[in-house]
């Protein structure tokens, strides 16, 4: 029941959309997204295993045997709340931007709403490959109609090759699904396919699955789309895509992959975390050396991305359990990040740091927002950054998947330094200093801008200080997946 | 006698139909495969086919040959106009030709039917009494549609014979 | 027995409406009306409704998956005549006879889908191609058209001679003397060196049929040259027949012997996805690069005839109904456009909103996006393929061409949202667009509920 | 009382949120009177729980506030430890954090509403974050507090954010800092592997079931961490530095309390370094290197805040001496004598600054004693505190690490001594040249000269009291039996260190306490003597050239870890990144461009080039059913 | 005669048409080869026909006709193809005043 309402009311909505006039789209799409957070907070006010969390009905049948499969555990709540809170926060935060045609914009942009929560919905390894895909092509739709200079080309690359990663996931689910023991695509069929799956078969499917999610979150050395298309994609896309479309990468791998082939996790969890870390380092080294805010942020959030992914190989339940926090808190920081890029930009016309200086003086309040949701990325305690990446560090060097977990907790958390240089270099060089002709002129918030900044702040702290509420949605989730990836040599 | 006259049959059919590609004139290629048209009626012949013998003969050596003649009389093609090919493809075309020849013997060189035999002279499938029982009854469905395919060659003709 | 019986005379009917119609728009409305009759007779034959009991001697054999094929591309033709009845009529002055041979290429596809003995096929083969070879050629002044026509007719012709040879070595092969194809196998513990080489002779025609690399090489030229309804025809309804044709040899004749034939067929698929993908990467006209995705397409049709699984034969219909859709949609529009390169669609967008969102639909179809039928539709041959087993590189080859095709429909797509332009003006009416969103609902309803196509293959009437 | 330890860290953060969400509409006196008036309300409290813990009986008390890290096997609650150590740690923090609150009203005056209100807003937070480091009942709390204060040091340190320069500074601060707090954290992820906890009694528990290896390691983690945060080679560059915030910040930051939380957070833990004694040689070395090489340094300084900055780096050096040979009260003993008096000289400093109109160079002062007596007053005490003279609070607590490191081994007392009395030397040489001699500066600023108003004044004298008393607490046994008050406090949390006092003979102890503070006397009359009548004027030269910069470290820095990071950093950005890895994506995409645009040629248009290709792939077929498939 | 000898004979027969459609370029002679590759493969069916009929165990006195009803059939179909290809190359003459395929090539790439 809920989760239906949750796709489709921004489905509905964003189809609707589509034949209104622009204003009116506007003011739909707002109202269709406030009106998805107030059933994504129903649904976390509802208890686990509730008969209004789930769906289950006829489909495809006959040779392929799919359903029409939803439901919600903790996981997906964090990930549904994070869809609901994400989108209003983005059309309050970029109300005043005028676009051509907007109501297909507005469109569009409900429509990858209804996608992404399908995909965190979906309780049908098929089903959940649709909505994949459909979150996929409105956001290319979006970014390269009302992105930048060189949109089409990098949302096009963008498209292709995540495109190929999902076509390769695909095979997987056909695989597993053909080789469970009912042929089946439900997700309890796909978990108890270790049984029917020999190791040599899941060190190949892993791989292949592995890949889409791989360039979706993105990992080292897949990531290459994410700068261009950040830089890309109109700030809206932008924070849709960071905020919640990556996540759907790192929620595959949770959901579909490591409790469903878990032999495979296990045996290339070493590779795999060394690749997470690569990445890490050497996105935060690039992130050090970039001079456009977009980029850096976009570099930021492959490296934070690579320690989500990290922790879950690390198969423990504090590196778990902080994975599904720091999905939500991510999710959170980077819109923030983006909100205040986005302000930075239509002021000034500029993303470039070395052109910008001295906002502080001119501009408190926004480098007072810019600082607080840089230093929750950087995980400061209090924020909810650290608690996040300090469950997720705790689980790593705590893993008993793997006899490195020393070497990789000691070389990830070089990260924590590298982040704190490439942020702090940022906001010094945004921020302070004395103004120049462009910040001489004062950023002042309008009161939807501050509205929004608040709110991600509040949230923040929130998170930072209380976690516990957050923690308890995702434990059961959490033990049940932790369960299904055990594997004892 | 059989076993001369297949010999001498399938030499002249060979030899003809080398000459159809080889000649310089398109008049002298319809004529040798004319000559190739009756050394396979004489083949028929030797295999009692005598129905299939006549109605090639009439059919194409007689119809469709005589067709060919007459549009290329029509157009006025001689050796001269014959465009000349390249020699590389010509050399190409040689060999692609042979090299199909080539594996098409390896492929059936150790054919199980290698000790078959095709049965010349006896055996009257071949006649027309028992060929047209046989098409009449059984193949009426094929004949019939036939006629669907000779109604849109006929239209084709047509459409694309008539001037504009 | 219906589709046949009806599809000649209305053939000949329309052959001589000619004479009593002046008008080409009013031969054009008498053959949408025909063609509906034909499709109504059809579907009542599936639903068990059989007017003609004629004994065929076991020449032809009519089962549920052959007519729901059969009805399938008679809807495809409806609406092809929706959409383009008006351009076929103006290709040139016999608006009677195109017609006419329009239907005689379905009295062959009729035939090539119920086919029983290898005479049989070769015949509806041969109806479906004479035609078409006119159909290429109908527009007499255009020099492409010509062109495109002997260059089919010569290369179809030598194909033909392909799988006559083959025919012949396979009867030579069998036991008894047989063309029937349940009897082919029959008899034999060894297969024959003279059964496989017709095997392989019989596939290399075949697959000129299909278009299958390396025997497509007609195809670009000739979808390029034959008037686009012609075009949109040939690629969709012949091609589907010719298909199923393959399906039906290849499964009930050979279906024995397919450890013997599989590997070819593999690889005939994989060279025809690469080249048919990468070939049609560079090309700079819509037409022809519709052209190459309709070889392309044929690389993934033909994993069901690698696997010939349930899986293959639900599929191959999914996929040839999702595939006729989007592509007749597709050069429905282009049979309308002046210019059809890419360029032409610059702009197409912001003139023709409603227009666009169509294409993009099919365009959408055809890469194989989910939620439309082009998704399900690779699907199901995936599945089969991987149902199948021991041909996994087979399949990753497949889906990284699939996300090469991304390239080439997406240009469309980026030309008509994300490129400036003036947009040229099409002559569209209402009702052109309105079978065109018929067809588009169609692809996305199948792309969600297969069922409501493929049940039809479960549910049998007396 | 203990129950209600949740208010002492509370009303800095009331006085955080008011100052921070209001600071556009209070008033500058507002916002003074609501940032010294909470932290005074936490030391009210405080010091009524100072009470409660010092009676007998009082047992150290967990208060639960809420869950924070609720997570499968373990659980990181958010709470607070009241112990002797914390209590004296809240005592120090937020009565010193107040004098100097109230100091900062009348020192920040200058500044404008909201910036006035924004500096009290870091300020309370600070003591917030201070109370959590020291309150916390787990490493976990403990953490925060101490990222938390970094934060604030960072954002006090910028304060003045229009420099640049200033900027950087700041951010150099949280960078160091954090290099040490990674190591902190492995240190907790560490213990959390083993112990399923971080809480201190849990840990502390369990220690001895844990191998010395492992031990070992996690010290030396933790040591990492106190490193970077209580200024120790090699991640002290920060803290001279860090001199660009306001001086009341310096005093009560950089000098009194965040750079001591190293030596309270290895205090706290030293049941873990009991367990591992190459840990603690490590410490001793570290700190003993520390206090030389910084006090070097302090010599040829020219700034008055960068003599006190040495000089803290210097002094915390010793304090990590105690802890490395096991005098953890010493240790302490000596953070809280040290609080007294460097926040004393800071305070002193900045009135002198603020009086100079901003002047920082001590090259251009002198005789400022006849124009700011009180301030001269008590910054000679605190020199006097801080050069071990008798019975100055310093020379107390310097004592009795001084004899635990000889006890451990002579060597360190030796080289301990010698840094005393660098820091006798350095300390009058700053004096002398400020407050003695004449006037160096311009007429300007002569005119200018001023003793400062009382709000700055009154901390000095408390202060001031304090460093000279402060030694009173922890009296050595050989003065009187039971004198250590500070030693019998502190006994139930540091009671498995070992005290010296026990097993050395008493003459011994007077000898070294002889030859220290006599040492550090000689020094303060050599300094007083010299650089009262002529002060240091030119730019050193030669070995004082090395020290005036600081033995280059700096420059080391960044030529091997800034630049080479840099230049990989940017060889990453422009090569690996841009050619390697998107060049292979893009690579790909040019290839099947490549390709099309070659197959395209296959399509020839010709027929007989088509029908033979249709040729070939028969041959082809029949080629592989003929040779490859036997 | 054995069956081999006509396979051999067909099959060169075959192969010669298919090397004049690989080298000759005008449309009307490679249209005869084709049909010479037509008259090969009848011979090849008639002659297996025969074979069939020999081969008949029971006697069947119409064993392997359908060899040589489908050899009809095979004409039929060629005649067909003839008429109407003799069509296009006429109409393509009339356009172009040429049968040289090669003179064919606008269709490319």
């Amino acid at each position: 029941m809920i989760p239906v309402l949750l796709i489709a009311v921004p489905l509905v909505a964003g189809l609707l959309a589509f034949l209104m006039k622009d204003g009116g789209a506007r003011g739909l799409a707002l109202f269709a997204s406030l009106l998805t957070l107030v059933v994504a907070i129903w649904s976390v006010a509802e208890p686990n295993g509730s008969k209004l969390l789930e769906i289950n009905t006829d489909w495809i049948s006959g040779a392929i045997n799919s359903r029409f499969a939803l439901s919600m555990d903790g996981l997906a709540k964090i990930l549904c709340l994070l869809t609901a809170i994400s989108f209003p926060v983005i059309f309050i935060s970029t109300w005043g931007e005028q676009y051509r045609k907007a109501k297909n914009f507005f469109g569009l942009m409900l429509l990858s709403q209804a996608g992404m929560l399908g995909v965190f919905l979906a309780a049908d390894a098929l089903l959940f490959y649709f909505f994949w895909e459909i979150a996929l092509v409105p956001v290319y739709f979006l970014a390269s109609q009302w992105g930048g200079e060189r949109r089409i080309q990098a949302t096009f690359k963008f498209f292709v090759y995540t495109f190929f990663g999902s076509l390769m996931m695909l095979i997987a689910i056909i695989y597993i699904a053909q080789h469970n023991h009912d042929h089946s695509f439900s997700l309890g069929a796909f978990y108890s396919a270790r049984g029917t799956i020999k190791g040599s078969e899941q060190t190949w499917l892993f791989w292949l699955m592995f890949l889409a999610f791989a360039i979706k979150m993105p990992i080292f050395p897949f990531h290459t789309w994410q700068p261009d298309t950040y830089e890309q994609a109109p700030a809206a896309v932008t924070m849709v895509l960071s905020g919640v479309m990556v996540k759907m990468g790192i929620y595959g791998l949770i959901r579909w992959l490591a409790p469903v082939l878990n032999l495979g996790t296990y045996i290339w969890g070493d590779t795999v975390s060394a690749l997470c870390i690569t990445g890490m380092i050497y996105a935060s080294l690039i992130a050090l050396r970039q001079d456009d805010l977009k980029r850096l942020v976009a570099y930021s959030s492959i490296a934070h991305m690579g320690l989500m992914c990290l922790a879950v190989f690390a198969t423990t339940e504090s590196g778990m359990q902080g994975v599904m926090i720091q999905i939500f808190n991510h999710g959170i920081n980077i819109i923030g990040l983006w909100v205040i890029v986005y302000l930075i930009e239509k002021r000034f016309h500029t993303r470039k740091i070395s052109e910008l200086g001295g906002m502080a003086e001119k501009s408190p309040a926004l480098t007072a927002m810019l600082v607080i949701v840089a230093l929750a990325n950087i995980a400061l305690p209090l924020t909810n950054g650290f608690v996040g990446e300090f469950l997720m560090f705790t689980g790593v060097y705590g893993s008993k998947a793997t006899t490195y977990n020393v070497v990789f907790t000691v070389t990830a958390a070089l990260t924590i330094i590298l982040a704190a240089v490439y942020m702090l270099n940022m906001v010094q060089k945004v921020c302070y200093g004395g103004a120049n002709k462009l910040t001489e002129q004062s950023l002042v918030l309008k009161p939807n801008e501050k509205m929004v900044l608040v709110v991600i702040v509040i949230l923040i702290l929130l998170v930072g200080v209380y976690p516990d509420p957050l923690l308890q949605l995702t434990r059961s989730a959490s033990e049940s997946i932790l369960a299904k990836m055990n594997f004892n040599p | 006698m059989t076993q001369f006259l297949f010999w001498f049959l399938s030499a002249l059919a060979l030899f003809s139909a080398i000459m159809v590609v080889i000649s310089k004139n398109p008049v002298h290629s319809v004529l040798w495969l004319i000559v190739v048209f009756f050394t396979i009626s004489g083949h028929y012949i030797l295999l009692n086919a005598q129905f299939l013998a006549i109605v090639n003969l009439i059919v194409y050596a007689g119809a469709i040959m005589v067709l060919f003649l007459f549009v290329i009389m029509l157009m006025n093609l001689n050796a001269e106009t014959e465009p000349q090919k390249n020699k590389w493809l010509k050399m190409a075309g040689v060999i692609g030709g042979g090299a199909l020849l080539l594996v098409l013997v390896a492929a059936l060189k150790h054919a199980d039917t290698r000790n078959q035999l095709a049965q010349t002279g006896g055996g009257d499938i071949g006649l027309i009494h028992n060929l047209g029982i046989a098409l009449f009854k059984e193949y009426v469905i094929p004949f019939e549609i036939s006629s669907v395919l000779f109604l849109s060659a006929m239209v084709g003709a047509v459409v694309i014979g008539k001037k504009e | 027995m219906n589709a046949i019986i009806i599809a000649a005379v209305l053939g000949v009917i329309m052959m001589f409406s000619g004479l009593f119609l002046k008008k080409s728009s009013s031969i054009a409305a008498l053959a949408t009306i025909s063609m509906l009759v034909l499709l109504v007779v059809t579907v009542m034959d599936l639903s068990g409704y059989h007017f003609f009991p004629v004994d065929t001697h076991g020449m032809l054999y009519f089962d549920v998956f052959g007519l729901l094929f059969d009805c399938i591309v008679f809807a495809a033709t409806l609406i092809l005549f929706l959409l383009n009845a008006k351009d076929i009529a103006a290709i040139g002055h016999n608006p009677g006879e195109y017609f006419a041979l329009i239907f005689f290429v379905l009295c062959g596809v009729v035939i090539a889908s119920s086919f029983n003995t290898l005479l049989m096929l070769f015949l509806g083969i041969e109806i479906m191609s004479i035609p078409l070879y006119i159909l290429t050629g109908s527009n007499k002044r255009n020099l492409k058209s010509n062109e495109a026509s002997l260059k089919y007719l010569l290369m179809g012709a030598f194909s033909t001679g392909l799988m006559l040879l083959g025919i012949a070595f396979v009867y030579g092969a069998t036991e008894r003397g047989t063309f029937v194809v349940d009897e082919l196998a029959f008899g034999r513990a060894v297969i024959s060196p003279l059964m496989i080489a017709g095997i392989l002779l019989i596939i290399a025609s075949m697959a000129f049929k299909v278009s299958a690399v390396p025997f497509h090489f007609w195809a670009p030229d000739v979808y390029d040259g034959a008037p686009t309804p012609v075009t949109s025809f040939m690629a969709t309804v012949v091609k589907g027949a010719a298909f199923i044709a393959f399906i039906r040899l290849f499964g009930d004749a050979f279906g024995t012997m397919r450890p013997q034939w599989k590997l070819f067929i593999a690889l005939i698929a994989a060279a025809t996805l690469l080249i048919g993908n990468i070939t049609a990467v560079f090309q700079q006209s819509a037409k022809r690069m519709l052209a190459y995705s309709s070889v392309a397409h044929v690389g993934f049709m033909l994993f069901a005839l690698i696997t010939l699984n349930t899986l293959a034969k639900e599929g191959i219909l999914l996929y040839i109904a999702v595939y006729c859709a989007a592509t007749i949609g597709l050069f429905a529009v282009i049979a309308r456009m002046k210019d059809y390169s890419f360029e032409g669609f610059n702009g197409l967008a912001s003139r023709y909103p409603g227009l666009a969102l169509l294409i993009t639909i099919f365009l959408l179809s055809l890469a194989g996006i989910p939620f439309t039928g082009g998704f399900l539709a690779k699907y199901y041959m995936i599945a089969a393929l991987i149902q199948d087993g021991h041909m996994l590189w087979l399949v990753i080859l497949s889906l990284i061409c699939a996300a090469i095709s991304i390239y080439y429909y997406f240009r469309i797509i980026q030309a008509m949202y994300f490129r400036e332009g003036s947009g040229q003006e099409l002559e569209i009416g209402r009702g052109f667009t309105g079978w065109l969103s018929l067809l588009a609902v169609i692809i996305v309803v199948l792309g969600i509920f297969p069922y409501w196509l493929l049940d039809r293959l479960y549910i049998i009437y007396i | 009382m203990a129950n209600y330890i949740y208010l002492v860290p509370l009303f800095p953060l009331i006085g955080f949120l008011i100052n921070g969400l209001l600071r556009k509409s209070l008033s500058k006196s507002l916002s003074g009177i609501i940032g010294s008036g909470t932290v005074l309300a936490s030391f009210i409290v405080s010091l009524l729980i100072f009470f409660q813990v010092k009676e007998p009986d009082f047992q150290p008390q967990t208060v639960f506030l809420f869950h924070f890290l609720r997570v499968g096997h373990f659980n990181i609650p958010f709470s607070f430890l009241v112990d002797p150590l914390s209590s004296l740690f809240l005592l120090i923090i937020t009565g010193v954090g107040f004098l100097i609150h109230l100091y900062s009203t009348a020192y920040m005056h200058d500044e404008d509403g909201p910036a006035f209100a924004k500096y009290f807003c870091y300020l309370n937070l600070f003591v917030f974050s201070m109370l959590l480091l020291v309150l916390g009942s787990n490493f976990v709390i403990l953490f925060i507090g101490w990222e938390g204060v970094g934060l604030c040091s960072y954002l006090l340190i910028g304060y003045w954010f229009k420099n640049i320069e200033y900027a950087s500074a700041a951010k150099k601060a949280f960078v160091m800092n954090r290099i040490g707090d990674v190591g902190f954290l492995i240190a907790i992820f560490a213990l959390i592997a083993r112990f399923d906890s971080a809480s201190f009694d849990a840990v502390f528990g369990q220690a001895s079931k844990a191998s010395t290896g492992f031990l070992t390691m996690v010290t030396l983690l933790l040591l990492i961490g106190a490193m970077g945060k209580s200024a120790q080679i090699p991640l002290y560059t920060w803290l001279p530095d860090a001199m660009a915030g306001p001086t009341p910040v310096s005093a009560l930051i950089h000098a009194a309390t965040m750079v001591t939380a190293g030596i309270y957070m290895i205090a706290r833990s030293h049941i873990l370094y009991d367990l591992a004694p190459v840990s603690q040689t490590v410490v001793a070395i570290v700190g003993l290197t520390t206090a030389i090489f910084a006090a070097t340094i302090a010599i040829k300084q020219n700034d008055i805040k960068k003599v006190l900055a040495y000089s803290t780096v210097s002094q915390l050096g010793y304090m990590f001496l105690g802890l490395g040979v096991g005098a953890y009260t010493g240790a302490v003993f000596h953070v809280m004598t040290h609080a007294f008096f460097k926040a004393l000289l800071f305070l002193g400093a900045g009135s002198v600054i603020h009086a100079m109109g901003g002047e920082q160079d001590i090259r251009k002062m002198g005789a400022l004693k006849k124009h700011l007596p009180i301030t001269h007053i008590t910054f000679l005490l605190a020199c006097l505190a801080i050069a071990g003279i008798p019975p100055f609070s310093g020379f107390f607590s310097k004592d009795e690490i001084l004899s635990a490191a000889y006890e451990k081994n002579p060597v360190y007392y030796v080289i301990g001594v010698a840094g005393a009395m660098m820091t006798a030397f350095y300390m009058f040489r700053l004096y002398a040249t400020t407050f003695r001699g004449s006037f160096r500066g311009t007429a300007d600023q002569q005119h200018h000269l001023h003793e400062s108003p009382a709000a700055m004044t009154f901390p000095l004298v408390v202060l001031a009291i304090l460093a000279v008393i402060g030694g009173f607490v922890g009296i050595p046994e050989v003065f009187a039996k039971d004198a250590h008050l500070l030693g019998k406090f502190l006994d139930p949390v540091l009671s498995t260190a070992k005290t010296s006092h026990e097993v050395m003979p008493a003459s011994t102890e007077w000898m070294l306490m002889l030859v220290s503070a006599g040492l550090a006397l000689l020094m303060v009359i050599l300094a007083w003597t010299r650089f009262s009548r002529k002060p240091e004027l030119n730019e050193a030269s030669g070995f004082g050239k090395v020290l005036a910069n600081k033995w280059y470290v700096d420059e080391l820095y960044d030529a091997i870890v800034v630049k080479p990071l840099n230049a990989f950093a940017d060889f990453l950005n422009r090569v690996v990144e841009k050619g390697v890895i998107d060049g292979i994506v893009n690579g790909v995409g040019r290839l099947v461009q490549y390709g099309s645009r070659q197959l395209r040629y296959l399509q020839s248009g010709l027929v007989g080039g088509y029908v033979l290709l249709m040729v070939v792939g028969i041959i082809l077929l029949f080629v592989v059913q003929l040779f490859l498939r036997k | 005669m054995p069956i081999n000898y006509y396979i051999f004979l067909s099959v060169a027969l075959f192969c010669i048409g298919v090397a004049g459609v690989l080298t000759r370029r005008n449309a009307i002679i490679i249209f005869m080869c084709i049909e010479l590759m037509l008259n090969s493969v009848n011979l090849l069916l008639v002659a297996f026909s025969k074979m069939h009929h020999a081969a008949a165990v029971t006697g069947d006195p119409n064993a392997g006709i359908n060899g040589q009803l489908f050899v009809f059939f095979i004409m039929v179909v060629a005649a067909a193809e003839v008429s109407v290809g003799l069509a296009i190359i006429a109409m393509l003459y009339r356009n172009t005043h040429s049968v040289d395929v090669n003179f064919l090539n606008r269709l490319k790439h």
